[in-house]
């Protein structure tokens, strides 16, 4: 079976790089083929990666506390790429302090994400939805 | 213009700030004499280098929070309540990422989300965007000296502007505000914009005006075996000396294992002393340790331990400062009690550990080690720029020579990798280019074998990834399962 | 009966037991057989001695609450939370102060008063009104070993009922539960009525179940040298062990100056394996850090700092167990949240600094002092008591050769003063009747005269009133104002 | 001018001596006569204690936890003896746990104690009062 293609990176100004290198690594151990666009990446920069490699699914990191501000309108921009249907997962610490998950969720949820993982969730916990979400079955 | 460790020359200052004055608005307010006049003016008591002098010589060690939010009132506010409940000896404004990456135009727009949510959308203060007034409004209301910390690679306009109003105290450096903060910026220009920065530093010295200048020790904060942070903290102290820069706290981040944290912040002030010495330049020195900078634990109880144990490291080290985590480390920006209760744990422990020492002789081994590979690193910089340390930094980053773990920057190899012994110091698992000689080589070396053999594991990738969970899993060696 | 450090006969046992299992009514629910019958049944991981020994082994160091509430479901609760939550590795079961002092009938007013409010109106778990059946349920509910954890004088029915009830571990001595928690009690008395509980702990051990006994190591909490606590732990575990107890755990608290600390955790063991062995007897020795145990500070987030401080001495001295303050210490008896907060703190230290350890070279000195005192300590006691320890002990009281400070009982002559010495550690001021050599009073002299020297001021009582204060104002030594 | 009296310990069952040592110290160094009667002290105690001597205040420490059923009664009792008008103060941790001490300081105010103090209060404060309710001037 073919490896399923994602294209993973760290969003924003965000530089944060040791959790992206290692969720490069462990993606790549389960089986995916990664396309990692490392820290300090744009919205822009995720579309193009996704479409030029017909990735099935984008894994945003957000650590640093702007994620609210850079994620918005990433779903919007995918639908006008023709992209609107792909898997879009986000993860890290995505908001500014610490705030109840619940809430935090479904605000990114509203935004377009179809997962969204609270602070220090471990990469095993995304490999696992991956397979699900994509289908995959060993 | 070519890089080299020289003084900027006046004409080449002039042209560069008029054009750096023209990045935001906001540069139109800066006034170098006024600046000066305005610094001069400022009671003693908010005066960061002195501060940190007299502390070094009462061998006491002060408590620096790390804090900043979008607006002023509410930054003022936080920053009040560390420095009237959390007890801090030295105030922080942190700045925003937005600013760190002189997107002044995102800035801007988290200003007007933080007004309309009620909430700091922003991770800091945008200094830039809040002009020379704003930070005034900082210094005047605090009875605290408060320095800028951040991790801007081109942070030229950011300081003109918090200069001028009246911060006493700068973090950052042409290396350390590059290689663990940015990804495709030219480590030669940085240095050189950072060559900007000591140079106005240094224009301030020669008008009778002190500010304290701090490379950024930790790096990335994940595994830095203390040579590569001292040898970047030395370089970016002999460049920032050449800029006329008189006032400079030298860094290091926590590894965990005490002997070595301890050795690493007495050698960290012996070496720096001894190369600015060597090289002519007469310089206050002082020392910070950080907190464990990697990840935390999720639970506060436990953060508080880690909290506990980098102060056990500051004070039984006699570290001038220590920057304090808090309890809701793991999670995100804390809020002004939790950074509080942060600053309170350290306070207590540091005044508790204040008549206490570890036994020289313990720490001989660990000194040397740090000591011998301190030099090769840094001697080979100078080898390698022909005498000139910024030209030397540069190729030792493309070489492999100077390598920094998990950085995100592409100016860095990339291809040493770090990991901890059975004591739980870190050393070093793949060497890639480093200069180090044979001998140090085979004492990482066996330093490794014992731990591979206690786990029964041959070091790996695995290895290393364990000991960055490490500690936000309750160990300090990263064992396998 | 005349005090002799003698195996008591079946005879005058069985005399004794008859009145005291009519002290209160749910004295004749205790059956012996059935009582060992029950415990050789429970499962091996609620066997407590087991688990220390274990620990041992591994060199690991073992988590232990203090916590008791007045009725079963909520005690339950309680353990169970400290258990799932707090990872405690052990657990406690603290009795409250009526029944300490044998007062079943206030222990009842507060058990009704407790249900009546709805809060908890004792400060732990009246057993003996309880009787067995209440204390097996706490036994067969939870997955821990659970220790009894009191201060009771005459703790005889407390034992018979909790041994018949499943506890698998007994704290207590005849000098460690009156001098610091009794005011008129005859310390002749005391010991006879320990030489009960032991000699019950006996009887168990020859019918195959082994029951772990615990000397209450700190004393008073406050400035307790520690030769003295060493001399106390060791004649009780003379004592014990020559009423036929097999498995032991001698106690120290954490006075604050790190090599002191481990030195004394070193020190007893090795003392205590010594003299056991030396007179003749085979026992399983462990021993346990207490966190510091004097006054806290009243802020949360330093009393985790004097928590965590608590746990590096344990980690670093490799304690077979550590029992564990909270960070309401100062304010009263802990919620469960806070006594889990407290363990969780102290577990990330102990695992973070397990792979650490001091060098042992640094603790030779404090080592050689804390064991030539124990010794001038243990041997006087021998000689005043012409071999008979039992005798020698009441004897050396009486004298002021065995003297804690700040303890009420009249029993203790109360002449000794301790203080602290320049760098922490606890040094003796006044030594009373203390039988040290001229040697050992010259070192502690010396110590104190460098401190004066430091502070200016001849050492003084308001010296000491200072070092009592000095952890909870934020401070190790009590420096002047 | 004669000193005034102070009768002082530790009610119930509590054997907390380490307080009262150097509270005992504290108000004899600022003038006062102290009858103290350490730890381990009953109500009746306290109350002989104050008529044998005269004393002008009874000084009531709890540490335990135990101080609300030590304490009830004691006011009731110094009435039915004949000194009802006593002046009465408390302090320690007079209640088991972390409670808002203004609630506790109300329960024994209503219990009849004129001053209640919370855990930590320093001597000095103590004493600051003691020459206020007895009009000592120096
Ligand atoms: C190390 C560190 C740094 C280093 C980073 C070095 C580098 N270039 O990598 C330095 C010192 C440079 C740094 C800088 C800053 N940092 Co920082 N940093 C940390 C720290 C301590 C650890 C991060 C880390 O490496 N963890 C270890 C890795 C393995 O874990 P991870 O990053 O969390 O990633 C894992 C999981 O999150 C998860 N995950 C991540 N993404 C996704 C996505 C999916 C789909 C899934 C399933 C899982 C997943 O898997 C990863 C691998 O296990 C964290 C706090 C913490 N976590 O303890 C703060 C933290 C992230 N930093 C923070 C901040 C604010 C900053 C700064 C703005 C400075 C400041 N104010 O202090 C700058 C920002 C710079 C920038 N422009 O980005 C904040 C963010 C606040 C917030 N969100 O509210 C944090 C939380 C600290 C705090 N509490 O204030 N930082
Ligand atoms: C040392 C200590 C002990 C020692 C006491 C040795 C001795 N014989 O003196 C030992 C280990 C034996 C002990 C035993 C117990 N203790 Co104890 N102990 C402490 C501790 C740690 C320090 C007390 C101390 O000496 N402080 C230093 C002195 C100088 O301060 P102080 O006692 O507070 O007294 C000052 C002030 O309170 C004030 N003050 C006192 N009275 C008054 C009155 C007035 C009018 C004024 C103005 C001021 C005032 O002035 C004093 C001098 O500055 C405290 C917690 C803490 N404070 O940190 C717990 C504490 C008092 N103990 C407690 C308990 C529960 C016990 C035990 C039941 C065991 C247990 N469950 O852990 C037993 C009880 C024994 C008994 N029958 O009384 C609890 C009480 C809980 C509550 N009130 O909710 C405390 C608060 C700990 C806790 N958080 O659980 N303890």
């Amino acid at each position: 079976m073919e490896k399923k293609k994602l294209v993973l990176g760290v969003i924003g100004a965000d530089v944060h790089a040791v959790g992206n290198k290692i969720l490069d690594h462990a993606f790549t151990h389960a089986g995916f083929e990664v396309i990692n666009l490392g820290v300090l990446v744009s919205q822009e920069e995720f579309i193009e990666a996704a479409i030029e490699t017909a990735a099935d699914a984008i894994v945003v990191s957000s650590l640093y506390g702007h994620g609210e501000l850079d994620c918005r309108g990433l779903r919007d921009k995918c639908k006008e790429a023709g992209i609107g249907d792909i898997l879009l997962y986000v993860g890290g610490n995505i908001v500014v302090g610490k705030q109840p998950f619940e809430e935090v969720e479904q605000r990114f949820k509203d935004m377009g994400f179809d997962r969204v993982f609270g602070p220090g969730t471990s990469p095993d916990e995304g490999i696992a939805f991956l397979k699900k979400d994509l289908n995959i079955t060993e | 213009m070519e890089l080299r460790n020289k003084r900027i020359s006046d004409d080449d200052f002039q042209r560069q700030r008029e054009e750096v004055l023209t990045q935001w608005p906001t540069g139109a307010d800066v006034n170098f004499e006024e600046g000066v006049a305005y610094q001069a003016a400022l009671p003693e008591h908010k005066k960061f280098g002195k501060k940190l002098l007299e502390a070094k010589a009462e061998g006491r060690t002060l408590t620096q929070p790390r804090a900043g939010v979008a607006l002023i009132p509410e930054h003022l506010e936080l920053l009040s309540y560390l420095q009237d409940v959390g007890e801090a000896d030295l105030l922080p404004t942190t700045i925003d990422s937005y600013t760190r990456q002189n997107r002044y135009q995102k800035a801007e727009i988290g200003i007007e989300e933080s007004v309309k949510t009620g909430k700091s959308m922003l991770n800091g203060f945008p200094a830039v965007n809040h002009g020379v007034k704003g930070c005034r409004q900082i210094i005047e209301q605090l009875d605290t000296p408060v320095q800028v910390r951040h991790g801007t690679p081109d942070a030229r306009l950011l300081t003109e502007i918090c200069y001028t109003g009246g911060f006493t105290s700068y973090e950052g450096g042409g290396i350390s505000y590059n290689i663990p903060y940015a990804k495709n910026v030219d480590l030669e220009k940085t240095i050189r914009d950072w060559q900007y920065v000591d140079r106005l530093t240094g224009m301030y010295e020669e008008a009778g005006v002190s500010i304290n200048r701090e490379p950024f020790g930790p790096l990335t904060g994940t595994l830095v075996p203390p040579s590569i942070s001292h040898a970047v903290g030395i370089i970016e102290a002999l460049l920032a000396a050449e800029q006329g820069v008189r006032n400079i706290t030298v860094g290091y981040g926590q590894c965990g294992n005490l002997v070595q944290d301890v050795a690493a912040i007495q050698t960290l002030q012996e070496l720096t002393d001894e190369y600015l010495t060597k090289y002519g330049y007469k310089v206050d020195v002082t020392t910070v340790l950080h907190q464990w900078m990697g990840g935390f634990p999720q639970d506060e109880a436990k953060a508080f331990s880690v909290i506990a144990w980098g102060s056990t490291a500051a004070a039984l080290s006699r570290a001038t400062k220590v920057i304090v985590k808090t309890p809701h480390e793991a999670m995100g920006i804390p809020t002004k009690e939790a950074n509080a209760q942060g600053l309170l744990c350290t306070k207590q422990v540091i005044s508790m550990l204040q008549d206490q020492a570890l036994d020289p002789n313990s720490l001989k081994l660990e000194k040397e080690i740090i000591t011998a590979e301190t030099r090769c690193l840094v001697d080979k910089c100078f080898e390698l720029g022909e005498g000139d340390i910024a030209v030397g930094t540069v190729r030792a980053f493309a070489a492999g020579i100077l390598d920094v773990p998990f950085a995100p920057s592409r100016f860095n190899a990339g291809k040493m990798l770090p990991c901890r012994d059975n004591e739980g110091a870190v050393r070093i698992f793949a060497p890639g280019n480093l200069p180090f000689s044979a001998d140090l080589l085979a004492f990482h070396q066996d330093k490794l074998s014992a731990r591979a053999k206690a786990e029964g594991r041959a070091p790996s990738f695995q290895m290393v990834i364990d000991d960055v969970y490490a500690i936000s899993k309750g160990r300090l060696v990263g064992r396998p399962r």
